[in-house]
């Protein structure tokens, strides 16, 4: 049984230069903010290390930093004291030109997952083995839906 | 291919199963418009609306998660009415009404003639929602829940 | 003038009344019609639910299946561009056709009969043989995957169901030294019925049965969660109707076969009674029905096989089986000489 | 020449056994070489709406895309918001949150027990189950005052309490349930052709299983113990003694039986529930005590709760909060992003059947055309709830 902390020095220490800051938070979160380059080297480090799947991966518009935030939500289901624990992997990327290498080869769970990303926050994810729109329709030409300059409207409380 | 016994025992077992249920006298089925079900009093059904109590303070029109509540000015107040068309039957509005103007009644049957008659405006609001219409009297039925037949349909 | 005589002389007078009374036209919408219903009844009541219930109530919704033959006739016949058109509107007829005509070679009674002939049991099985050919006509005029799909599943169950099924009715042919449905019939009389005799036999047939119709488990050339309707996919209005009644017309016709060949046809009437059609006709038709119901009643228990394992059970269970049946009926008949 | 060999089949949306989605399926004769699902026909944007929509607001939203589990995926996103707020609930509150997700999850593996039964063309199993869903949809709706829809959980605790009789209605369902489960056995279970049909059929190995990252019942047949229930405890799950059901074959039919085993779980479950739970407030104190003392009296009476008039201005801090719960098909994650603002400044929630839809892809090939709706089903896919 680790702790989240002990667990948080872990992977400090196998990740060494690669993660400029490693956040815990309570219960069971731990946060590697990544720079772009190093994320497929982190990735294939954690993997080595037993979190062998991706739960989540979202991408998060911040029109004023002109940045979009993507995180990889990833666990483990083979080792019970990594699943306790959910890693989130952050790297922030160009608004203008939001591309990174795919997560899929080391991932393979993650396919679908920035699939979907790419459909709707409009993120490039180079190597990926089909990386075509997937909810939206195929001939959609507007700016990614989940950005926040696409406003949706809503209607008031008056009549 | 010569089947095993254990598999020849599995199709009878399916059959005499099946067999058994013809002679079971018992249907799950709830013929509606001939029966109609009581709901139960806690029911989150079509919302009731006392305009007397309103205090006009726009709670339920803020929290109304599909925009079916709405302000409408009448005379002086602010008074809430709904769309119907709109409306999930979250009861919502309902629980966060601090002075009890609105109430839930167990009535569901959610059918007009016009989408205009959806819309009730304050007035038609507080009328409260209509009785439903059936071509002939339905038997009323309560549901009970029962050991050996599941579901089991009591008229009351 | 015509007189009332006349008219009933005409209509009793056999190869009229087979075709167009029993078992032929009007006795097969009566028992198509009460069939469907049955089916849909007997799954309901294993599902625990009502069934058709509303159309004439007192009796259950009996008349239901004569209002959807009603909506059929009334639907709009949609002809898909691309179909080959000919094909297309007669091949579903022509299967119909088909299918129905082995019904004349079916005696009544020992005197009552369309006409007697020493291979009639041949001629019907024969007859039967053809009208699937037009189920694949279809599946390729459709010009729809599923349609093809469809008719190429019922091509390769053409062969799994029937060799085991002419195999198994060639060892009753044996065991009664004859190929003529009335000397079979005679013959049970005399001694036991085939069933007895039999029981692989029967089984076979029975299971052949059930595959040549599309009753589940062997439902596949249809099945609607794979291939929507197979052959009949395209298929609307009248036509439909059709094509729904197909497999129907052949359970029909099978089970009164199953009555005649192994469950002792028209006997125990005896002599005099052979001469009007309607007793023996009865007892027939009641032998045919448990059949018939057995067949829709597997319905409400069983989902469908996949095409390979029915090919499977065809050709290694079937077929060795009445291999099996076949030999059974040699050593009975060397057994009894 | 090489393409020719091939045969395009494009099942759905408008087919009867796909459901709201789209299979493109390259066919060599019978068998299924490729296999790639096209979804989206029932997306309709809840990440995008949540955004513009209060924190309270959006309780009923994420319930639309899991109409046949709304409980569950409705405590997924209670949890995170209470982790962002910084509140929890009573533990009476809790046990009734576990009552509820545990009915929920029997009604939806009935819902998809019955599916997969008229998908292999069993029509009774179908029928069984969908009326026999009825008698916990009726019991919820007692509970929650909805069928389907429950809206039950709110930040800081349940809205209404156990209604009187409950516990007894509660075990005449399970009585009856218990019977008809051996009835199920004998017509579907351990049917021959059923068994025919999904032995050997789709299978997962349990290196794909973990590669592919599929959840739930399908992760568990393929022999991996992950059940979020037990890994990170929620809710009144830590005092409650149930089992993890796990089978090593990976086939169609394991994943089958681990969902009607649960379903006994999840019986066995509700009945501790309604043993165990403890009385109190159902509401966090926090929020009690700005119900006017009026109401709160008169809900003391009846059970049914009031909500204080801050709920429609939640303010979480500033952060995030990511927080799973095994819903019925699987792990249901929800990760929400706060700005302090009353909205979120981004929502994100991945559903168990999104998860297993990449299952598709790699299980389909190599299997027959009529595999289809065999696969399909067992892994309970629901299009809406993948589309969200």
């Amino acid at each position: 049984m680790m702790s989240l902390n002990e667990l948080k020095e872990m992977i400090e220490k196998e990740l060494g230069a690669l993660a400029f800051k490693v956040d815990s938070e309570a219960p069971n979160l731990i946060i590697i903010n990544v720079e772009a380059p190093n994320l497929f080297e982190v990735a294939f480090k954690l993997n080595h290390m037993g979190f062998d799947h991706v739960k989540v991966v979202t991408g998060t518009d911040y029109p004023i930093e002109k940045k979009i935030e993507l995180v990889y939500h990833v666990s483990s289901y083979t080792n019970i004291d990594l699943a306790k624990v959910i890693i989130a992997l952050k790297i922030r990327l160009d608004k203008s030109n939001p591309k990174v290498k795919s997560l899929v080869k080391i991932w393979p769970s993650a396919e679908y997952l920035e699939r979907e990303t790419y459909d709707l926050v409009g993120i490039i994810f180079e190597d990926h083995p089909k990386l075509e729109r997937l909810l939206l329709p195929s001939d959609w030409d507007q700016i990614p839906p989940l950005w926040k300059d696409f406003k949706i409207k809503t209607e008031g409380i008056d009549a | 291919m010569i089947p095993k016994p254990s598999t020849i025992k599995r199709h009878l077992e399916a059959i005499i199963t099946g067999l058994k249920y013809i002679f079971v006298k018992n249907r799950l089925t709830l013929r509606y418009p001939e029966m109609v079900q009581l709901l139960s009093e806690n029911y989150r059904g079509m919302i009731k609306y006392y305009m007397d109590r309103c205090i006009s303070c726009t709670l339920c029109a803020r929290i109304c998660p599909a925009d079916a509540i709405k302000m409408y000015t009448v005379g002086e107040n602010k008074l809430p009415g709904i769309n119907y068309m709109r409306c999930i039957f979250c009861g919502f509005c309902v629980d966060i009404c601090p002075k009890e103007a609105l109430e839930f009644t167990n009535i569901h049957d959610l059918a007009y003639y016009t989408r205009e008659e959806q819309i009730q405006k304050p007035i038609e609001f507080s009328k409260g929602p209509p009785k439903p219409i059936f071509k002939k009297e339905p038997m009323k039925i309560v549901v009970k829940l029962d050991k050996s037949r599941g579901l089991k349909y009591e008229r009351t | 003038m015509i007189s009332l005589d006349q008219i009933i002389r005409l209509i009793f007078f056999p190869p009229i009344f087979i075709t167009i009374v029993f078992p032929g036209l009007i006795a097969l919408l009566i028992v198509i019609v009460f069939l469907i219903w049955l089916e849909r009844k007997i799954a309901a009541k294993v599902q625990l639910r009502y069934g058709p219930l509303y159309i004439l109530k007192p009796l259950g919704g009996v008349i239901q299946t004569v209002a959807d033959l009603l909506r059929y006739l009334f639907a709009e016949v949609i002809i898909p561009r691309r179909a080959d058109k000919f094909s297309f509107i007669m091949a579903p007829i022509l299967s119909f056709g088909f299918a129905f005509i082995p019904i004349v070679a079916l005696p009544i009674s020992s005197k009552y009969f369309a006409f007697k002939s020493d291979l009639s049991l041949l001629v019907v099985l024969a007859l039967l043989t053809i009208a699937p050919i037009f189920i694949l006509i279809i599946g390729w005029a459709s010009d729809n995957k599923f349609s093809f799909i469809g008719s190429l599943r019922e091509g390769y169950m053409i062969m799994a169901y029937e060799v085991p099924l002419f195999l198994s009715v060639l060892a009753m042919a044996i065991l009664y030294n004859t190929l003529d449905i009335i000397e079979i019939v005679e013959t049970q009389s005399k001694w036991v019925w085939g069933i007895l005799l039999n029981p692989i036999a029967a089984f076979v047939f029975l299971i052949c049965t059930f595959m040549m119709t599309a009753r589940f488990p062997f439902e596949i050339s249809e099945a609607e969660q794979e291939i929507v309707m197979g052959p009949f996919t395209e298929y609307t209005g009248i036509i439909f109707g059709l094509c729904m009644s197909y497999s129907y017309i052949k359970l029909y016709i099978l089970s009164l076969l199953f009555a005649y060949l192994f469950l002792g046809g028209w006997y125990p009437i005896v002599w005099p009674f052979t001469l009007n059609p309607i007793m023996p006709g009865i007892i027939t038709l009641i032998k045919g029905l448990i059949v018939m119901i057995i067949g829709i009643f597997l319905r409400s228990v069983y989902p469908r096989f996949r095409v390979d394992q029915t090919l499977r059970i065809g050709w290694e269970g079937m077929f060795v089986l009445s291999i099996v049946a076949l030999i059974l009926s040699f050593s009975l008949v060397i057994l009894v000489k | 020449m090489s393409e020719d060999k091939f045969m395009q089949v494009l099942i759905g949306p408008q087919h009867p056994g796909s459901g709201h989605m789209r299979f493109i399926v390259k066919m060599d004769g019978d068998i299924i070489s490729e296999f790639e699902p096209d979804i989206g026909y029932v997306h309709r944007a809840v990440e995008k709406i949540a955004e513009s929509k209060r924190y309270i607001q959006i309780v009923p939203l994420v319930e639309r895309p899991i109409l046949a589990d709304t409980a569950n995926i409705n405590l997924g996103y209670i949890l995170a918001l209470e982790r962002l707020l910084g509140i929890d609930a009573p533990p009476r509150a809790q046990y009734l949150r576990t009552l509820l997700a545990e009915i929920n999850r029997i009604h939806s593996h009935l819902y998809g027990l019955g599916i997969h039964g008229i998908m292999i063309g069993s029509s009774t199993i179908f029928m069984w189950c969908f009326a026999d869903r009825e008698i916990w949809i009726e019991l919820a709706q007692e509970l929650t005052g909805a069928r389907i829809t429950y809206s039950y959980m709110i930040p800081g605790g349940v809205r209404r309490d156990l209604p009187n009789g409950f516990n007894e209605k509660l075990s005449k369902a399970i009585a009856y349930m218990e019977e008809r489960l051996k009835d199920y056995e004998k017509i579907f279970i351990n049917n021959p052709v059923v068994t025919a049909r999904l032995i050997d059929v789709g299978i997962i190995k349990k290196d794909d299983a973990i590669k592919l990252g599929i959840v739930g019942p399908n992760l568990r047949a393929s022999g991996v113990a992950y059940d979020v229930r037990k890994i990170e405890p929620y809710c009144a799950y830590p005092e409650i003694d149930f089992d993890i059901i796990v089978r090593k074959e990976g086939d169609a039919y394991s994943r089958v039986l681990v969902r009607f085993e649960e379903i006994k779980q999840s019986m066995k479950i509700v009945k501790q529930v309604v043993e165990k739970i403890p009385s109190g407030p159902i509401i966090n104190e926090s929020y009690l005590k700005l119900i006017p003392p009026k109401l709160r009296e008169k809900a003391e009476q009846t059970g049914i709760w009031k909500m204080p008039a801050i709920f429609i201005n939640l303010k979480p801090r500033k952060g995030e909060a990511i927080s799973r719960v095994e819903a019925g098909r699987g792990e249901v994650t929800h990760y929400i992003v706060s700005d302090g603002s009353p909205n979120p400044y981004r929502f994100r929630v991945v559903t168990p059947s999104f998860r297993n839809l990449i299952a598709f892809k790699y299980t389909m090939p190599g299997h027959r055309l009529a595999d289809i709706p065999a696969i399909y089903g067992s892994l309970d896919y629901f299009p809406p709830s993948a589309d969200r």
